[in-house]
């Protein structure tokens, strides 16, 4: 656990990680407290169709809903189906896109070729499409959006560590040890691993803005969890119908959306200086 | 010569990957759903009038033979008709696809020309208040949900102002079809107010698309000027006493130009994507409607057709990037 | 001198070609970076390797130490054959021929402690219990010079000169029979070259270590080997004891080279220097001798007949007219 | 001969994360018209930050020069207006030649566009003003012809092969040795007073090395041009300088006549560094201890923790400049007075 803390008190010396840091800790909060935080916690359930569209107010700090239920208390729970989309498909793509980019980028010849050309293929439709296709298919439902953007995200990682295996390659500890008398397993394993684990941190930080951007867009084209799961993307959709006036209804979730991801790029950003101490770029091109 | 070895290369991968597309969406579309005929038929429909739509798809065959057909087909340039248009899935696309390669070189042209000087004079005036301001703008442009973006942008400037219309390409006729690009076939027939309304209705659309890829570039532009201005050849140029000027818009913007092409490159990957959603919340006639719409009501041909033309964009965009990176550095046409 | 003991090292007509491919990937020629090389080594002898970058001396080590495959010719350690072993087989070898590179921090891997850097070879290559790892550890650690405190420490929390130690430490772990030092000292400054030098003749006596020491440092080569093999384009064109070679070189190649090293003090070299032009490229080596193109005594015959490396008064030169 | 570069009391500090390393302690150095002088010193001993210094191009954020004067032809150039030193003074007066010849030309553009670049504002036959005031100013014809001229012939000087098609082809199609005689044929094309070498020779072969530095001397001989040229390597140094100064730690320790220096050298720091060079079979001597940390610098003498003769007065007191026989300078309170090679 000492390195975890020491990876956090290095980045709050960062102040965009810093932000980053802080912008996480309030979705996880109030993914967690949301009964306890939301001031109308059943109307996750509960319908008053005689408040509807109320304008923010004290009793709704974020206006009401078409059908009367509490804005704010519904994003409260669906920072809950965001987290859980996030983790689980990053989490899923992570398994299936290391070990193959490990395997690939080490072991040159068809093999590797093979597994780069099968991720180029899911690459080179904009993964939007491929995931829309999926989720259509097996039906609007949570596990299926987390398969649909698990099964088009993997790539993305197999090329990431395709290519951090096979630049560790050219560094001189990597041949050192080789002649040291090393077997290729115990150097992929006990070398190579260790060694790309910090840009794979990056990316996965990185790949979970990303990924809940796409599980937003999935859920703004119907093909999210259904009604009544409070779910950003769905319910940015709803609001459309009754904009400009209800503005309250589309602006909250959205601005949700954009400072959860956002905080996950700021911490991406923040975790490849700290975790690379070797690598460690110049001062200039750190704010690049 | 290094380019002619590239474009083979590109080329030789066309195929197999437009293949290995192919099956992906075959997968997706004849495997996984329980029935996709039933699926196709919809609710309503009686069990014999689903056997019937199945035999007249030619779905009741091996599935293998299915994908063979549709292969053979496809070569020949027959994409199959759409269950809904009822036209071939080939007219559909080239009506449409014009107004997706509008919207998106137009958004291309915005974030290229903003995102290069922007990111050349952030990486100029480090920590300055534009370098700052800039920062946060890149880091939410990465951020923003860019469906969101678009319906906030129509919120304000659609709605509240009345400055944009709110969605749509065009509200009356559209000028006489040349090339399909509204703006264009205007231009070339000197219609201005067709121009004029055109580029209105693009407005938002575009700047929907261009915002995060304008981020990308910038900060991608950033990083590259600020990594050239720590090489030898300017410390020798300022040593030498050369005028700012000239090292900063000559020898440092022409090396931070090269890696930016291949930026540019995939750039095109990230306003693709972005289409399909900004098409389908500003009711874009393009063909990133016309997926979502096919995929939604499971009209599966089209949405092959779909996969293989945007499979063969991003291929032939590879392609260009490569030839525009060999043309842009010298070192490649010596070797 | 009573029959010399057989050689630890012994390299038979060893050749190392790289392809050249074009944008195509079609092989258009071949980089002839080791093209036929004989030499031997006896135990604990140190033997210098010197030439100008691009002439095969670091290539040469790499194949002997089993980086690269050889392309021909056999290299025979302690009598036994090991240049065509299979891989695993390959691998048993570096138990007793191990390899320094240029920067030996840059051969530790910076995710690892040092402790951890240090136990590494013991396991691969030995079934020492941890206990007995952990003395043999320290031992080496002591005759390195460095306090046990650095286990605990990562590579970028040492010095440059701590990382070097550490990186030979890891090596002599093993006790191995040959050390192969790849440019030890190039772009050392001058004091700290001495302190190098230094630690490898204590580790030498210490491990009864013999090395091949690769440099282009004709100085440190001088003051530190007992023979030395002068290396162009690829082969060896002078092999012999390191003072007769110094004080009478006989190839020309030699000559201006030796002649070309700045002294403190003295005639000045650049005043009767005479070597023009740059080596060619080893992707085309001239017919013959491949000195020929740069040498002031050229003939019609180095262009016709390549000299092999022939006996002339007390060392090997690869001259016609030597 | 006339003088003409003075380094008076020169002091620079870098920043780092530690605090302020003081890279340089009040330096001083004299360049006579014609003179080509060595800088001497292992890495980190502040060579390269004065030669930077002189030429005004030390990184603005992390340097600081805190005191001390450059004074070029009678003018300081650290309180000159900037615009016109970069004007008249870099690149006209002042040249480089820089250390690592692959990466100090511009990849993507041929090696006459770079050498006409420079002719366009640094030409000698240029009026009083330098070039064009904007960077898109017209770059007279009848001048760039001149200039061009001039170029071909220069390249012939430092025997470039076919100096015409050479104009045209790109820097990688150069060999190291190449690459360095174009540096050099740049840095005499506006014909200055002084050039700046920092470790020109350090990263080509030795026999190329030779080539080099036996061109240089002849063709700055020839011309009249005085040369600051920066080493860590004692025997280029004894090739190419008629005088050399020895640094250690951001001080100047010794000044004298290239054979006086390495005849018998007065300081104990230039004893122990000629002693450490390898001779052939003898015993090899380093120098006890570790380079001190700038940013917490030794006081006094800066070598006095590493030094043989040291006394509580070298710890205390930085020895003053003292003047021994025939322009030999040394700051050192024990000077010794014996051959090189003689120490115990």
């Amino acid at each position: 656990m000492s390195a975890v803390w020491f990876v956090i008190t290095r980045l709050t010396r960062d102040r965009s990680a810093l932000i980053g840091l802080v912008l996480i800790a309030l979705l996880v909060l109030s993914a967690a407290l949301a009964p306890v935080l939301a001031t109308h916690p059943d109307d996750v359930f509960e319908l008053h169709p005689s408040e509807r569209l109320g304008a923010p107010s004290g009793a709704h700090w974020l206006g009401t809903d078409r059908m009367g239920a509490d804005v704010y208390s519904r994003l409260l729970f669906g920072a809950r189906i965001t987290i859980l989309i996030g983790i689980i498909a990053v989490g899923a793509s992570l398994a299936i896109g290391v070990p193959i980019g490990l395997v690939a980028g080490y072991h040159h010849g068809w093999l590797s070729d093979l597994l780069m050309r099968v991720s180029d293929i899911f690459l080179a439709v904009p993964q939007v499409v491929l995931a829309i296709a999926i989720a259509q298919t097996l039906g609007p439902s949570l596990p299926n959006v987390i398969l649909a953007l698990s099964v088009t995200y993997w790539p993305w990682f197999a090329r990431v560590v395709y290519a951090e295996t096979r630049a560790l390659q050219k560094e001189i500890f990597v041949e050192s040890t080789a002649a040291l008398g090393a077997s290729p397993w115990r150097l992929t394993v006990l070398h190579v691993l260790p060694n790309i684990a910090s840009p794979i941190i990056v990316r996965a930080s990185i790949g979970m803005g990303f990924t809940i951007l796409t599980a937003a867009a999935l859920g703004f084209l119907g093909l999210g969890p259904p009604p009544p799961t409070p779910e950003w993307g769905r319910t940015i959709a709803e609001s459309r119908e009754f904009l400009p006036n209800a503005w309250w209804y589309a602006t909250a979730p959205g601005l949700a959306i954009f400072l959860t991801v956002m905080g996950f790029n700021l911490l991406g950003d923040g975790l490849r200086d700290v975790l690379d101490p070797r690598l460690r770029r110049s001062r200039t091109a750190r704010d690049g | 010569m290094r380019l002619l070895a590239l474009a083979l290369h590109r080329l030789a991968w066309f195929a197999p990957t437009l293949l290995g597309l192919l099956v992906v969406t075959f997968v997706i579309s004849r495997i996984i759903p329980a029935d996709p005929v039933a699926l196709v038929a919809g609710e309503t429909a009686t069990p014999e009038q689903v056997e019937a739509l199945r035999r007249e798809l030619g779905f009741d065959r091996p599935l293998p033979v299915q994908f063979v057909d549709y292969v053979v087909r496809l070569v020949r340039g027959d994409m199959g008709t759409s269950l809904f248009t009822r036209r071939p899935i080939v007219e559909d696309l080239r009506h449409r696809l014009p107004a997706t390669i509008e919207l998106t070189v137009v958004a291309m042209v915005v974030s290229v020309l903003a995102g290069i000087p922007l990111g050349v004079l952030s990486a100029l005036w480090r920590n300055s208040l534009l370098d700052h301001a800039l920062r946060v703008v890149t880091v939410s442009g990465l951020a923003i949900a860019s469906f969101w973006l678009g319906i906030m942008l129509q919120l304000l400037f659609a709605m509240r102002l009345g400055w944009t219309p709110l969605n749509g390409r065009l509200q009356g006729f559209p000028p006489r079809s040349l090339t399909g690009f509204y703006l264009v076939d205007a231009a070339l027939t000197w219609d201005w107010a067709t121009f004029g309304a055109a580029l209105l209705h693009l407005a938002l659309p575009a700047a929907t698309l261009a915002f995060p890829a304008l981020a990308t570039l910038v900060r991608f532009t950033r990083a590259g000027v600020l990594d050239v201005m720590q090489s030898n050849f300017v410390l020798y140029e300022r040593a030498m006493g050369l005028p700012r000027p000239l090292i900063v818009w000559k020898y440092i913007l022409r090396s931070a130009l090269t890696s930016t092409v291949t930026q540019i490159g995939l750039l095109f990957g990230i306003l693709l994507a972005g289409a399909v959603v900004t098409e389908a919340v500003f009711d874009w006639p393009g063909i990133g409607t016309y997926a979502v719409n096919s995929i939604l009501r499971s009209d599966y041909n089209a949405v092959m057709g779909f996969t293989v033309w945007a499979g063969a964009i991003f291929i032939v965009v590879n392609l260009l990037v490569d030839v525009a990176h060999t043309l842009v550095d010298p070192r490649e046409r010596t070797t | 001198m009573s029959a010399p003991a057989p050689p630890l090292l012994e390299v038979v007509d060893l050749v190392r070609h790289f392809p050249v491919r074009n944008a195509f990937g079609r092989r258009v020629g071949w980089l002839r970076a080791v093209d036929g090389v004989s030499l031997a080594v006896q135990p604990g002898e140190t033997l210098g390797l010197v030439g100008e970058s691009g002439c095969g001396k670091s290539t040469l080590g790499k194949t002997v130490m089993g980086i690269y495959t050889p392309t021909a010719g056999d290299i025979r350690f302690a009598g036994r054959e090991i240049g065509w072993l299979a891989k695993r087989e390959r691998r048993a070898v570096a138990r007793d021929l191990q390899y320094v590179y240029q920067d030996p921090g840059a051969s530790l891997d910076p995710r690892w402690k040092v402790v951890h850097l240090l136990h590494e070879p013991l396991k691969i290559h030995t079934a020492l219990s941890r206990a007995e790892r952990e003395r043999e550890v320290l031992a080496i650690l002591a005759a390195v010079g460095l306090p046990d405190a650095h286990l605990d420490l990562y590579p970028h929390e040492l010095s440059g000169g701590q990382q070097r130690r550490v990186g030979l430490a890891r090596i002599l772990t093993l006790r191995p029979r040959l050390v192969i030092l790849d440019e030890p000292t190039s772009g050392l400054d001058v004091s700290v070259q001495a302190s190098v030098l230094k630690l490898f003749r204590g580790l030498q006596e210490a491990f009864a270590l013999t090395y091949v020491f690769i440099s282009h440092d004709l100085a440190v080569v001088r003051a530190i080997c007992a023979r030395i093999a002068v290396m162009y384009l690829g082969r060896i064109v002078e092999l012999g004891p390191t003072a007769a070679v110094f004080e009478r070189p006989r190839h020309p190649y030699t000559q201006s080279l030796l002649a070309a090293v700045p002294r403190i003090g003295g005639r000045r070299v650049t005043q009767e220097f005479a070597l023009e032009g740059e080596p060619p490229n080893p992707r085309d080596v001239p017919s013959g001798c491949r000195f020929r193109t740069r040498c002031p005594h050229v003939q019609a015959r180095c262009a016709v007949e390549e000299p092999p490396l022939r006996e002339v008064e007390g060392r090997r030169v690869a001259c016609h007219f030597a | 001969m006339a003088e003409l570069l003075a380094v008076r009391g020169l002091r620079v500090d870098f920043a780092t994360d530690r605090g302020p390393a003081q890279v340089l302690d009040g330096m001083n150095l004299d360049i006579e018209t014609g003179e080509v002088v060595g800088l001497v010193g292992e890495s980190g001993c502040g060579k390269t930050t004065l030669a930077r210094a002189i030429l005004g191009i030390l990184p603005e954020g992390a340097a600081r020069i805190r005191a001390g004067e450059v004074r070029f032809k009678g003018t300081d150039l650290l309180r000159e207006d900037p615009a016109a030193v970069n004007d008249r003074v870099r690149g006209r007066a002042i040249t480089f030649i820089p250390q690592d010849p692959f990466t100090s030309f511009s990849p993507l553009f041929p090696i006459e566009t770079q050498i006409m670049d420079l002719m366009k504002w640094k030409s000698p036959r240029a009026g009083n003003g330098g070039g064009p005031a904007s960077i898109l100013g017209r770059y007279p014809r009848a001048r760039h012809r001149a200039d061009r001229e001039a170029a071909l012939e220069i390249l012939r000087a430092v025997q470039i092969p076919e100096p015409a098609r050479a104009l045209r082809r790109l820097p990688h199609e150069f060999s190291g040795g190449q690459r360095q005689r174009l540096m050099i044929a740049m840095a005499l094309l506006p014909r200055p007073d002084l050039i700046i070498a920092d470790e020109p020779t350090t990263a080509l072969d030795v026999t190329i090395q030779a080539q080099i530095l036996r061109l240089l001397r002849a063709l700055v001989k020839e011309r009249g041009v005085s040369v600051l040229f920066t080493t860590h390597d004692l025997g280029t140094a004894h090739e190419i300088c008629d005088r050399v100064v020895v640094m250690y730690a951001g001080q100047e320790m010794e000044a004298a006549p290239t054979d006086a220096f390495f005849g018998r050298p007065a300081h104990p720091y230039t004893r122990r560094l000629l002693a450490s060079v390898p001779s052939p079979g003898g015993e090899i001597r380093d120098i006890p201890g570790e380079v001190p940390s700038l940013v917490t610098p030794p006081s006094g003498c800066r070598f006095h923790p590493r030094c043989d003769y040291a006394t509580a007065e070298c710890r205390d007191v930085r020895p003053a400049l003292r003047a021994l026989a025939g322009a030999h300078g040394i700051r050192c309170h024990h000077p010794v007075d014996a051959p090189a090679g003689a120490d115990p």
